[in-house]
């Protein structure tokens, strides 16, 4: 049995099939559009070729995300964050905590031993602290987003960023720009302050056990490393961290597949 | 820039830190103890039995000025407690519910709690925490909040009912037989030191003013709220008086030039105490009376304990002599005396997040005197505990913009 | 005859003016501050001189405002944008009691008394949600200039209501408006209400109360003017000049200064004050 | 499992069409009102009785949420005072509360003790009451205290209003308003037996609707309310029962609450509009009527974050409801910047994890208009409960 994942984010689409023996036969991605419904059949459709299956095998859909109403075709929706702990728990079912990097929103995620949300706490409304702050800063450092990581890795120094929000931030990095400070660390500077800002938050959910990164800004090694450094606690990374609440939707989709297959059995 | 400290200053730090040392010994021999809020205090019933008081609020004020506090709000948000939360109450929790700062003596666990709820409706939560968190019973002294011009002999009897169930907790915590006279002698001793209390005000009415009396004012507030009915507090206050006379005969004030008299409103941002004096001094401006120094108890206007009806004059001194108690209309009347009687230049609000005591309505007070009685105002705002809400580049923008403006006012007077 | 000077350095743009004893302008610039601050300052201000046809030394007194005002080396001193703002629209509508200066990256509310002199304010200086920076990112994102949006805006007939105030997800929320088949002109109306709205909360925290004037390069945008008038209910003081008032203010106490150090001792006295505040607020 | 606010009862009711009518008309209609002059009652509690058997009709002065745009309270209180103060403020300075006799205040928290000083300079026309409810319920003088208390606010309305109060007419307010008190138990009981039976969005305007009218009139809607609740044949769902406690003083609007019922919740009990149903009791009809008003008070008052109780601690009695509802969590929703709610969270918290109750906190506003954010949360904390 067959059951698929769509998180519709802010930023990207993503898509995961999922196979009742725990195997993920394909991911896929693209930039979310306007059009919810469309975006997802696509994306969906992509995973689909990819994995060789036909629409018809998929037997349960789980969407997720901000646009996870808007999509006509599917069997349940869950939000960002069950998805996003879902998925994080199945591939680390040790760590109790999890943090969701997006494009708009960070959430940090308290976890039960059964992988269910205990606490959660999420920063929308504010770019600040959110990875389209990273996709602009790239813009203006003249360098492709996914050098970025590498990019404050390699730093030598450090250019500390002192605003919080992320348009003045922008305007702070173009004058470090001009005055020729490394992009390396200016890019390590923001990577440290968006790391500050996600222990604060995981702290109001009392962090103190190990950390799964998820989201599609834990691509980048720069804040991942600025976060180990600020954690101070051992820190899991995915292989494929920005689709984790698509993964979790699927497998949170594969269980009501199969309490479904269990009660129809009963029926007969 | 000037240097603040004066002989008082260390007066008063001797006087201060021997009670931190009689706190310590406490702590270790097992003297007995108790939980007290600062405002409207009935810190003389305790001494009756020889019980020392422990005030949280001051242990509070020392982690701001020590800039110890953020790290112990953080750890008290953690516990539940909300960013918008009073941060004194925030830093005693992070402090005395978890390990416990380094710097601040030892602070010994009290035998039990007194609830003097004078005012502000956050020490009713205070203390049941601590009550709480700590298990330690709670006496709670239940005072009516001020609604007509004087207190009620309801509100007294009340209150006295009160203080009789609080002095039988103390005879049984401590063992000790209730002595009349004893308390009779301590509130003398209590007069005495709001004798040079009023005395050291009144000395600021003077130009220049010999003390600054809101940045130097909590020289004089540990003595007379904490240490009030000692020999110790009497003592400090002949000294400051001594010193202050002095000043006033050789004209001398706190920084060379006094070019501006303000009144101050408000508690200060304690973890940016220098900074923030720095500022006004930057033009000159001395504080010639503030409203916070009053929230142990207003003195200058000439209330007394009174040793031939102790338990009556501290009963009204609770319910009445104290900023905390009094409605906000009555703080605009002692501030409108303040700005007259000392004749001051201007009335500078700092409006500080967590104390909504103080800051609730402060955009009301505001509107009266600038307004209605057309006394230059200018409010602030930070936190008195909380450095995340002090953005110095902010306030010295505020404070310089409304110099300039007194400054430019100066500028047409002086070119009509 | 004497001069006085004002530069106003911005976050965004930097601004002098140069006026005469008479109260005249008699020299202007204006131009993006850039990353170089103080050098942009230098610039405007000889640029300014140029444009006035006079010499420095002719110049009596220097004063610097804006963000960047200790970087005006070159000056006497330095006064706050507050005041220069307050000063500058008293000058020019001695009826003002509220200012409303939407600068580049902050917007500040301003009420002054009958002389000019600042009673109170309120400044958005944390968040850029709501000041100029938040027109000019909707402007990139429909790709259109700066000077078109305003015109725009007021062809608007049922604005969208925004999700957001954030300067940096107003571009999605614009994105999927567009993908919805909204008309430009009612996202703009949409954009200039949202920004209306907030200026609204700044000047409530300060109180309301006309004569209304309005300073900074947003005073360009007819469509932020017009959505303001909306919502306060009552006309904003505006002219050519409102983009340079904070430059103007300062060069009016640069004036002052200029003038009564020239009228010499005697008044010196009564003025002794005013330059201690001034050389303070250089610490 | 998407459910809409309306699919959670079977069919809508007359009786809570014309509550939630009455509750969005706001004061104006009440103020016009030519039967009893309307007296502002402050949240939390007021002695109604009292005020009513002054010839007066108590209404709450609960704010007005969305339906104002603040032009000047904002200059008075600071951003980090909660709306209610300052849309009640408001409403003053924008002259709509014109026709209002006067208001009372009690010892609820700082901000509610300046307000009343602010509304006193400001609209001086008004009869500006405090009471100072007292805070040591143990204490030895306590309840004469309250009495005294009670008195001096009856002088002082005889003083305004030139007419007696007679024990006669407090005793005849209290037979009038144990009616709607007595209704609201029955329903708030019913609700928690067969949640499905009565919405949160509907249960919680008709209880409003009593702010703003006379007790008689809040009864006949009670009672209609309760006929079409009997009649009806709901049906069960797969949702998480949830007490709901901190909204005691300032209102959330009903969309929010559609909200958490649209996420999963049915609300078994909750501390809306605390003030008005503040007794577990009736109060007794016995001699000297202001006495047992104030040994109600002290005896049949409910547990509040507004008071201090140690003989009824506020966190035992919130475990107690949830027992008693057999809800299976604690949605805690404090209004934005309510320093008494926000408070006792820390003491709720401990005792829930202790207890092992699953709890949410939500802050809401009065005045916000898009609840997606909550949705999200509540969503996700029902999904924590149900998926396994
Ligand atoms: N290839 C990449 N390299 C580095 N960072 C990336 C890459 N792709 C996406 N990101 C970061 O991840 C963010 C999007 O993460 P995602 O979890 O997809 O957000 P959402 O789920 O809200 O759409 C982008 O804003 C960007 O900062
Ligand atoms: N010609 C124009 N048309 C419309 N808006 C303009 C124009 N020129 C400037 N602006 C607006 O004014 C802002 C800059 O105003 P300004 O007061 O100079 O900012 P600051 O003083 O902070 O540098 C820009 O962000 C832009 O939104
Ligand atoms: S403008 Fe800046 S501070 Fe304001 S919401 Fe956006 S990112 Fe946050
Ligand atoms: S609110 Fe003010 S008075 Fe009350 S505890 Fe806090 S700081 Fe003290
Ligand atoms: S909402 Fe809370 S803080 Fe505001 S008045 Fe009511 S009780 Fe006080």
């Amino acid at each position: 049995m067959i059951s698929a994942g769509i998180d519709l984010g802010s930023g990207f689409s993503k898509a995961v099939l999922y196979r009742d023996d725990g195997v993920v036969l394909a991911r896929a991605i693209t930039k979310t559009r306007a059009d919810f419904d469309k975006g997802a059949r696509d994306v969906l459709d992509e995973a689909l070729a990819l994995a060789k299956v036909s629409p018809s095998d998929v037997a349960y859909t789980c969407t997720t995300g901000l646009g996870r109403y808007a999509v006509t075709f599917r069997d349940i929706q869950v939000t960002e964050i069950t998805a996003a702990a879902r998925g994080a728990w199945t591939l680390f079912p040790k760590a109790s905590f999890v943090l969701d990097v997006g494009a708009q929103s960070t959430r940090a995620i308290h976890l039960r031993d059964n992988g269910k949300v205990k606490e959660f706490h999420t920063n929308e409304k504010c770019a600040a602290g959110g990875g389209a702050f990273l996709v602009r800063a790239a813009k203006y450092l003249e360098v492709p987003l996914d050098s970025l990581g590498k990019l404050s890795v390699d730093a030598k120094g450090i250019q500390p960023i002192s605003s919080v929000c992320a348009v003045l931030a922008e305007s702070e990095i173009i004058n470090h720009v001009s005055e020729n400070v490394p992009i390396g660390d200016i890019a390590r500077g923001m990577h440290e302050s968006m790391a500050d800002r996600a222990v604060g938050q995981l702290r109001k959910v009392g962090l103190n056990g190990p950390v799964t990164l998820v989201g599609g800004v834990a691509l980048q090694s720069g804040f991942v490393e600025a976060c180990k450094r600020k954690f101070a606690i051992p820190v899991n990374l995915p292989e494929h961290p920005q689709f984790a609440a698509a993964l979790g939707a699927a497998v949170l989709g594969m269980q009501r597949a199969k309490k479904r297959m269990a009660e129809a059995a009963a029926c007969r | 820039m000037a240097e603040y400290g004066t002989a008082v200053h260390e007066a008063s730090r001797k006087a201060m830190s021997a009670w931190y040392d009689r706190l310590a010994a406490a702590a270790k021999s097992g003297a007995p103890t108790a939980y007290l809020m600062i405002s409207g205090n009935c810190v003389e019933i305790l001494r009756a039995f020889d019980i020392e008081p422990v005030f949280p609020e001051v242990n509070a004020l020392q982690l701001a000025i020590r800039k110890q506090s953020l790290p112990l709000i953080l750890k008290a948000e953690e516990m539940g407690y909300s960013s918008d939360n009073c941060a004194y109450v925030k830093a005693d929790a992070g402090f005395t519910f978890g390990e416990g700062a380094p710097g601040v003596g030892k602070i010994p666990k009290p035998n039990f709690i007194v609830c003097n709820f004078v005012g502000c409706n956050v020490y009713i939560k205070w203390f049941e925490h601590c009550s709480e968190f700590l298990g330690v019973p709670l006496t709670m002294i239940d005072v009516p909040f001020v609604r007509s011009d004087r207190p009620s002999d309801g509100d007294v009897r009340y209150v006295v009912s009160q203080l009789k169930k609080l002095i039988a907790d103390c005879e049984k915590a401590t063992g000790k037989k209730f002595d009349i006279d004893k308390l009779r002698g301590i509130c003398a001793l209590s007069a005495k030191a709001e004798d040079g209390w009023q005395r050291c005000k009144d000395l600021c009415k003077n130009t220049p003013s010999p003390m600054d009396a809101y940045f130097d004012a909590i020289n004089l507030m540990g003595p007379i709220n904490v240490l009030r009915g000692t020999q110790d507090a009497v003592d400090f206050f002949d000294v400051a008086v001594r010193e202050y006379e002095t000043l006033v005969k050789e004209k001398k004030g706190p920084i060379p030039i006094e070019k501006f008299r303000i009144v101050v409103e408000g508690p200060p941002p304690y973890p940016f105490y220098r900074q923030f004096r720095d500022l006004f001094a930057a033009w000159n401006a001395v504080a010639v009376q503030s409203t916070y120094s009053t929230v142990g108890g207003i003195w200058e206007f000439g209330f007394r304990h009174d040793p031939k009806n102790p338990l009556e004059s501290i009963a009204e001194q609770m319910l009445m002599e104290n900023l905390c108690n009094r409605s906000l209309l009555d703080r605009y009347k002692q501030i409108r005396r303040y700005v007259e009687e000392w004749k001051a230049d201007a009335l500078v609000i700092h409006s500080v997040k967590s104390c909504r005591l103080f800051s609730a309505g402060q955009g009301d007070m505001r509107d009266y005197f600038a307004n209605e009685l057309g006394v230059p105002t200018l409010l602030v705002e930070s936190d008195l505990e909380d450095p995340r809400y002090y953005a110095q580049a902010m306030m010295k923008n505020r404070i310089d913009a409304f110099f300039e403006s007194l400054e430019h006012r100066k500028l047409l007077r002086g070119a009509q | 005859m004497i001069y006085g000077a004002g530069v106003d350095v911005g976050s965004t743009q930097t601004k002098a003016v140069i006026l005469d004893s008479n109260r005249e302008i008699v020299g202007r610039a204006l131009a993006m501050t850039g990353a170089n601050v103080s050098k942009a300052a230098e610039k405007m201000f000889n640029e300014a001189l140029a444009s006035s046809g006079l010499k420095r030394e002719q110049i009596g007194y220097v004063i610097g405002t804006g963000y960047g005002r200790y970087k005006v080396t070159f000056g006497d001193s330095q006064v706050t944008e507050i005041s220069c703002h307050a000063r500058g629209a008293h000058f020019m509508f001695p009826g003002t009691r509220t200012v409303i200066d939407i600068g580049g990256q902050d917007t500040k509310a301003i009420r002054v008394g009958a002389n000019g002199e600042v009673v109170d304010f309120a400044m958005n200086d944390k968040c850029a949600a709501g000041t100029g920076r938040f027109l000019s990112a909707s402007a990139e994102v429909l790709d259109l200039p700066l000077e078109k949006i305003g015109p725009l805006a007021l062809e608007g007939k049922d604005p969208v209501r925004l999700s957001t105030v954030c300067t940096v997800f107003v571009e999605s929320d614009i994105m999927s408006y567009l993908a919805q088949g909204k008309k430009v002109p009612d996202i703009l109306a949409g954009v200039h209400r949202a920004i209306a709205a907030r200026t609204m909360s700044l000047l409530q925290r300060i109180g309301l109360g006309p004569e209304y004037s309005m300073t900074g390069g947003v005073t360009r945008n007819v469509g932020m003017v017009a959505a303001l008038e909306e919502k306060l209910k009552a006309p904003l003081n505006i002219s050519a000049d409102s983009h340079y008032m904070g430059a103007i203010g300062a060069a009016l106490f640069a004036l002052e200064r200029a003038e009564t150090a020239s009228r010499g001792k005697c008044e010196e006295a009564v003025l002794g004050g005013w330059e201690d505040g001034l050389q303070d607020t250089k610490r | 499992m998407e459910i809409s606010a309306t699919a959670v009862v079977g069919r809508t009711s007359q009786a809570v069409e014309q509550a939630k009518a009455i509750v969005s008309a706001g004061l104006a209609p009440v103020l016009k009102r030519s039967d009893a002059p309307a007296f502002g009652c402050f949240p939390v509690y007021s002695p109604y009785e009292i005020i009513r058997a002054a010839g007066l009709l108590p209404v709450g002065l609960m704010g007005a949420g969305a339906s104002i745009d603040i032009v000047h309270a904002d200059a008075r209180f600071q951003s980090f005072v909660c709306s209610i103060a300052k849309t009640s403020l408001e409403l003053g300075l924008q002259k709509r509360l014109t026709g209002m006799e006067g208001a009372v205040f009690h010892s609820i928290c700082d901000v509610a003790r300046n307000l009343a000083s602010v509304f006193k300079r400001n609209f001086p026309a008004m009869h500006i009451e405090y009471i100072h409810l007292p805070q040591n319920a143990a204490g030895p003088e306590t309840e004469d205290y309250l009495v005294t208390e009670y008195r001096r606010v009856m002088t002082g309305l005889e003083a305004r209003t030139g007419r007696r109060i007679d024990d006669a007419a407090v005793a005849a307010a209290i037979r009038e308003y144990n009616r709607p008190r007595r209704l609201m138990r029955e329903l708030y009981a019913m609700r928690s037996k067969e949640p499905e039976r009565i919405g949160a969005a509907e249960l919680f305007p008709l209880v409003r609707a009593g702010t703003m009218l006379p007790p008689d009139e809040h009864a006949r809607l009670l009672e209609s309310a309760k006929e079409e609740f009997v009649a009806r044949k709901p049906r069960r769902m797969d949702r998480v029962k949830v007490v709901v406690e901190g909204a005691f003083c300032e209102q959330p609007p009903v969309g929010l609450i559609e909200t958490l019922e649209g996420a999963g919740c049915y609300v078994v009990d909750d501390d809306f509009c605390a003030g008005w149903r503040w007794f577990s009791t009736d109060v007794p009809e016995g001699p000297d009527p202001v006495r047992q008003l104030a040994r109600a008070w002290l005896e049949h008052g409910r547990a509040s974050s507004t008071r201090y109780n140690p003989d009824n601690p506020r966190h035992k009695d919130l475990v107690r409801r949830v027992r008693e509802t057999g809800a299976q969590a604690v949605l805690f929703m404090p209004a934005k910047f309510c320093e008494p709610a926000l408070f006792d969270y820390v003491i709720f918290r401990r005792e829930l994890e202790k207890e092992n109750i699953p709890h949410l906190m939500v802050e809401f506003e009065e005045k916000m208009w898009t609840f997606e954010r909550t949705r999200g949360e509540v969503e996700t904390f029902v999904e924590s409960l149900l998926f396994d």
